[in-house]
């Protein structure tokens, strides 16, 4: 059983505050819940939503119809009421047949003597429809208004009452889910990745700003004081990249956050990342292209960039978490692998996964850094490239006994500038011997579903959530569908992958792409030939009933 | 190509050229006196080019009220395509208009090198000294001690000089003038528009209600100084002077210029006719 | 028959300008030739050679081993004889045993009074020692140094005489070929693309210098008179790329000279190309990575970030001529492309193509723009992307009767910036509409050899003169192999390429980098399954032997 | 991978520090300079680390006498890592060898945004006001005029002016010297190396032998003029002065300096010691 709350309006209009309370609120009485948030390129005016998904089980996704609409402006209300429930219920800020209206800012101006927290009165009124006791959101605003000092928080609870108080006939229509053994910590994506970069000993991070990423170095931003990290906002994101790589070169874990656009500046410092075999992380969070194309809104575009991108040839990992525990993960891991096979890595989220919360078991804010694999020891004899079997050289940094040369030349075991080409050859074999190992150290895709249906989905990244929920519905309708999820894109082990599909008579790749571009690289490796694909490129995040009605199910 | 599948709503977008700014925005009187000054030069808007970069500035071009032809290209990067437009055409008028984030932090580069080339584009900067499209980040004007959410301890950088960068590169001509004075933006932008000498920058103080609550319109009116009418902008080390008064005292007007001659005017292969007309 | 001479040196000690001399006058006695330079990251010293191979018969690739080793510096000498085929001679500008000493400086000095003028004395030694008449390197000697004035030419010629002089007792050791249907043309790597270009229509080249395209952009810097070409060095890639995109929305055809790191500084504005639906023409001169990598060799790895880089999905072709005609009509065609489908186009050539010298046909000078499919006659009522079936719009150009409106958010028809998520639908089916168009004019690939062989070789760009010889070599001893050749390697029409592949029992894909990358984006489409690798990534280009000793033939 | 595939040659490199200038090139006696300068402000050479692009001047790290920590990395990309190498551990001392147009061509945003961070990064830059490692073409400081096989007309570019550009945003240390004068530049180089107070810029005229038939050493040697004793260079009126003054008088020595406080020593992230020791 779940209700989706969704809470539109223009920007400027404190969707996010009044959708912020009500998430907190609701993980408070042990609710288990969702949020996804949808919005133009804008400051001030136009239609944004703030979906609440809550439910007595575990949710991965969001759902395309609302049972209850809060909206904000009449254009919220011409917009959004075609995509309701069968019963759902419409509160507007204004008159309209079939709906409930509450004006949120005059009754806030009347109880609080302040139209601002017309939020307070929203999430008020919400609660009390869904026949919650609002006394759970006082006491959540009581905590989360503590510095403001008494006076804000008195008068935002009287807001909150009052939107209780005026629905309170219609309290019980929608059936609202109990509260059981939701965790009352709630996560996002931005913080989820920064968490995990912050225990993980990420001690720098370089970036331009650019949405959807920005939420993300905001977060690591946040954290200067309590992680020791220094976020410094570059020029540029070639310069963004270009100090990733000095700040790795001098010892500390270094990361950048960026969004398509961004990355694509960032490409020759990738290339020269593979070079020097520096570790940096790169936190690519995705947005509908080209160019600058839909910029608030999500998509799973730039794989092949991620792949591809960066002139000559090194090895690198990237990682795509499918939700917010494995963001975190992720990130640790991905800091991991970068540091030791001495390459650069990505981590890609996007929008919809930035822009996430859910309340989950609480992520380990203790600082226990990787493994940064320095080596210590080294003395005056130190060569940086030292030719090894596994094609990782021991890596020291500057300032101890070693003098540590890099060079973006090819170069010889010492770092200095070398044309001869019989050590060229070496060396080049010696960077992608590093690639064998991180094949041997992929992350396995992990199964859900039936073990023995016949027709799989492939997905990979954020759209985990909106599959799994298919499988489930499919399953209660009696019909088996599997899923095939990868956290880890590349590199790919094909003994990893070939098990799970060779005996299957359907496959279906799932990807917020036009193109396919996870199926060309499955297809790259001789995998998972012939797939039919599911493409989805209109800026929304996939939902158990589009992957549905996509399969001919609805 | 698989079928449409957008939410069942169809959302539609807003009117096309109805501004997305915040009510109050510096950016409505810069665009109203921007229409007046282009009206002011006579300008045939067929052979208009307004080009711009990523931001809440650069996107004047689509709220013109009269239409133009537009390039609205990628952040930071507005000065290489009007340059390059200017000489394939170099009887069209190419104008830019974009934010201070995209002008002097992204595009840093292509200003500096814009200055040594002096081809006859004109960079009508908003400078509102913060990152507004992306929610108030720090942008390279922003003075000092400006708390922003991304740079923790206040912004510690020493502001970009955009004017005093101008004169050390003698940049052709070199204004400033604030959102908050229609009639100075209008002659200042005209004047600008009728230079023939190459590459011409003006600075525009323009408040960015939203997010910048250090240099508010009233912060501005109370600082900015029109220039005296004996200040004569060919006086190199004069104009060096204003360039550097910030603060209690903000020169407006032109305040730099000097003679020499645009590049596209020295090019043999363009004596003949515009690039355009050889193909 | 044929003859392999390798002028070899430091950098400075003229070699360029005696191998340019004799690549001349070889042609002018209708010889068959084709030369290749090898040379190191440094103006002064080191050690450079300039081969040429000449023959009675087409030559289509260069050779390891040289028959005719003139060693200007004792390094040289010591590096190269090492690489003598066995009845091989050695003139040295010393004393070594078993080499033929003649000091060019100081016979230069003695004969014209100017030490500089030893290239010609070894010119002419070269030409007496194969037997030819030294009176055509004279007769040649005049043409080039004509603007110089009499005393000049006297005194080279006065050079080259002495030279073959000096070895008249050795002259007929070395069976010479004998001139016969050789052309009198000499084309080189950089000026067939740079003369495609400019016939072909381009206006406008904004580039950044970086070896091996500067060759490119020096050309097209000579031709600004005579083709009315505006060429502009910018201030930085970033700049360059987005100039181009700027000159062609003006209604000028407009490249950019690069290679691959300079490339990775324009992919942001490679997806403003897309976005935008203009036509421009990218000419990677490759070079081998990663970062700066060996800035004077040769290679092919930049397959890849051609066609998977830049955020976002957009159409996209991608020539990579195998030779010297082919560069020059590969160019023109990639023009006609890049303007009839509005999309960036790329022409990969490589430092091995870019300085080859071979004579061939004359390539035709006369200017032939390729059509530039403007709309000429849009009124006040046009719009810039217009939806169509094919998926091209048609195009105006700023100046006229028509507002032109291009943006780099999502856009509507008219070009404003759109957030309506069925609008975006509706143009990235349409943008990529345009690249099952360009599928449909894939330029098929060639076959060479046997028809019925069962081993083919598959090759794309330069490597098709080694291959070819290689096919040559071996029917000589009666063995078959097949070649399929690829000038056009995106995108690719599966149809024209089954048929080739499907009864061969082994496929082997030879390429200039080490993880084959054509060999992916072959498998990516399904073709050519399990083909073998065979992979070169030392800086050097294929030579038929290497072909055929990795074959396991020699 | 498959075998070796090599020229049987087995071309064997030249040997790593051996310079590959030309002879008589400039960077010979900068180089020499240098490792002088080096010795006299008495660094610990383990804490030494030498940042460069790409170029002939960039190649300078590989070739000072006594080793040192070298990050060699792409071209016009030296300032950035440079600063974040100096952020990451500020105990070691950073010093940018690149050339002209590596920091004012391809780099020139980096340098324009370092000077206003002013993180303790030292940039001499060798400015031979021309590209010779790819074979002549002008650079951002050729002179107008200067012929190029790219630049068909001669340059017509007005020359950058790193000097002015660096007073104009009050870089905090700002320096010319001249590779015709050893002592000079050893002067001038110590002190930029004991210079504590941010970012520090010397441009150090380079004679091309090869590539630059204009600017030689002959050309430079009757041009420079060192600053009179007198001199203050922390007036910035008469630093400007001397910083537009070029062709036949160019004026060096430390032209201008102020006493901002440097980037670091002012982030309380770094006041309990360097970054890398928080790992
Ligand atoms: C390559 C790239 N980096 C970052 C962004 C994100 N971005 C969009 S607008 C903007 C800043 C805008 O600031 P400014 O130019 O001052 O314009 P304003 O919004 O203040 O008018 C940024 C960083 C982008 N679009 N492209
Ligand atoms: C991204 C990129 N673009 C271009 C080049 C080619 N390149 C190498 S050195 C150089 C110019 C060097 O000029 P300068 O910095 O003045 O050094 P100099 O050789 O004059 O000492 C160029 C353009 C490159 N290596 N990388
Ligand atoms: S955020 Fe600031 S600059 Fe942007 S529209 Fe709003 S007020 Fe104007
Ligand atoms: S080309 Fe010029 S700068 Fe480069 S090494 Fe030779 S003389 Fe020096
Ligand atoms: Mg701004
Ligand atoms: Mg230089």
């Amino acid at each position: 059983m779940d209700i989706n709350i969704r809470i539109a309006g223009e920007a400027g209009q404190g969707l996010q505050t009044a959708g912020d309370l009500l998430v907190e609120a609701f993980a408070s009485i042990r609710l288990h819940l969702l949020s996804t948030q949808s919005y133009m390129s804008r400051i001030r005016g136009g239609l944004n939503w703030y979906d609440i998904r809550i439910s007595d089980h575990e949710l991965f996704a969001p759902r395309d119809d609302a049972d209850l609409l809060v909206a904000l402006s009449d254009n919220a209300l011409q917009e959004l009421r075609g995509s309701m429930m069968p019963e759902g219920l419409i509160i507007y800020d204004g008159e309209a047949e079939g709906t409930l209206t509450i004006h949120f800012d005059d009754v806030a101006k009347k109880v609080a003597g302040n139209a601002i927290m017309g939020n307070a009165v929203a999430a008020g009124a919400v609660f009390g429809l869904l026949g919650y006791d609002v006394q759970h959101l006082v006491d959540y605003l009581g905590t989360v208004f503590k510095q403001k000092g008494e006076e804000i928080i008195t008068k935002n609870a009287a807001c909150a009452r009052k939107g209780a108080e005026l629905v309170a006939s219609k309290s019980g229509l929608l059936k609202a889910p109990p509260g059981n053994d939701g965790s009352d910590y709630v996560a996002d994506g931005a913080s989820a990745v920064g968490l995990g970069a912050c225990t993980g000993g990420v001690k720098f991070v370089s970036a331009y700003p650019m949405s959807p990423s920005t939420a993300v170095l905001n977060y690591m931003a946040s954290m200067t004081e309590h992680y020791s990290v220094l976020v410094e906002q570059a020029e540029d994101e070639i310069a963004a990249m270009n100090m990733a790589c000095g700040a790795t070169y001098a010892g500390v874990p270094a990361m950048t956050t960026t969004s398509g656009g961004g990355f694509s500046l960032m490409v020759e410092a990738l290339s020269l990342a593979g070079m020097l075999e520096l570790p940096v992380l790169v936190l690519l969070a995705m947005r509908p292209g080209p160019a600058t194309g839909l910029p608030t809104r999500t998509g799973q575009e730039d794989l092949f960039p991620a792949l591809h991108a960066g002139h000559g040839e090194f090895p690198r990992a990237i990682f795509a978490p499918g939700g917010l525990p494995e963001a975190y993960d992720c990130t640790r891991q991905a800091l991991q692998i970068a540091h030791k096979y001495q390459s650069p890595v990505f981590v890609l989220v996007d929008q919809y996964l930035v822009d996430m919360h859910r309340n989950i078991p609480p992520l380990d804010p203790t600082y226990r850094p990787i493994d940064l694999m320095i080596d210590r020891t080294a003395g005056p004899d130190y060569v940086r490239y030292a030719l090894t079997e596994s094609g990782v050289s021991p890596r020291a940094i500057p300032g101890g006994e070693a003098f540590v040369l890099v060079d973006s030349d090819e170069h010889n075991e010492e770092g200095h500038v070398t044309e001869d080409l019989s050590v060229r050859v070496k060396m080049v074999d010696k960077r992608l011997r590093k690639g064998e190992g991180m094949v041997a150290e992929a992350l396995p895709p992990t199964y859900y579903g039936a073990p023995e249906a016949e027709h799989l989905l492939i997905c990979w990244g954020s759209t985990y959530g909106a599959c799994r929920e298919a499988v489930d519905l499919l399953a209660e309708r009696g019909q088996s569908l599997g899923l095939l999820h990868f956290s880890q894109v590349w590199p790919l082990n094909p003994d990893q992958i070939t098990p799970h599909l060779q005996w299957r008579d359907r496959l279906t790749v799932v990807e917020g792409n036009a193109t396919g571009q996870f199926r060309s690289i499955l297809a790259m490796q001789g995998l998972a030939m012939g797939a039919e694909l599911m493409a989805r490129y209109d800026g929304m995040p996939f939902t158990a009933r589009e992957v549905m009605r996509r399969l001919g199910h609805e | 190509m698989s079928d449409t599948q957008t939410l069942s709503a169809g959302l539609r977008s807003t009117p096309p050229v109805d501004p997305t700014w915040c009510p109050g925005c510096g950016n409505f009187p810069i665009l109203k006196s921007f229409d007046k000054a282009l009206d002011a030069a006579g300008l045939d808007r067929r052979k208009v080019v307004l080009v711009s970069g990523i931001g809440q500035a650069a996107k004047l071009p689509h709220y013109v009220t009269k239409p133009v032809n537009v390039f609205n290209g990628l952040h930071g990067r507005a000065v290489p395509p009007a340059t390059a437009i200017k000489l394939a055409n170099h009887e069209l008028e190419v104008i830019i208009t974009s934010g201070d984030g995209d002008m002097y932090g992204e595009g840093g580069n292509h200003l500096l090198h814009a200055m040594r080339r002096n081809v006859g584009v004109k960079a009508f900067v908003h400078n509102n000294q913060i990152y507004a499209l992306t929610k108030g980040q720090a942008s390279p004007t922003s003075d000092a001690g400006t708390p922003t959410k991304l740079q923790s301890y206040g912004v510690i950088n020493l502001a970009f000089n955009p004017i005093a960068a101008a004169i050390s590169q003698q940049c052709s001509f070199v204004a400033r003038t604030f959102a908050g004075l229609p009639d100075h933006m209008e002659q200042v932008m005209l004047a600008a528009l009728q230079h023939r000498g190459g590459f011409a920058l003006v600075d525009i103080l323009q408040p960015c209600v939203t997010f910048n609550k250090l240099n508010t319109y009233k912060w501005y009116k109370d600082r900015v100084r029109p220039l005296e009418d004996s200040y004569d902008p060919f006086d190199r080390a004069a104009a060096l002077a204003k360039a550097f008064m910030w603060g209690d005292e903000i020169p407006i007007g032109i305040i730099y210029r000097n003679d020499r001659v645009s590049y596209e005017s020295q090019l043999p292969v363009l004596k003949d006719g515009p690039l355009v007309s050889r193909v």
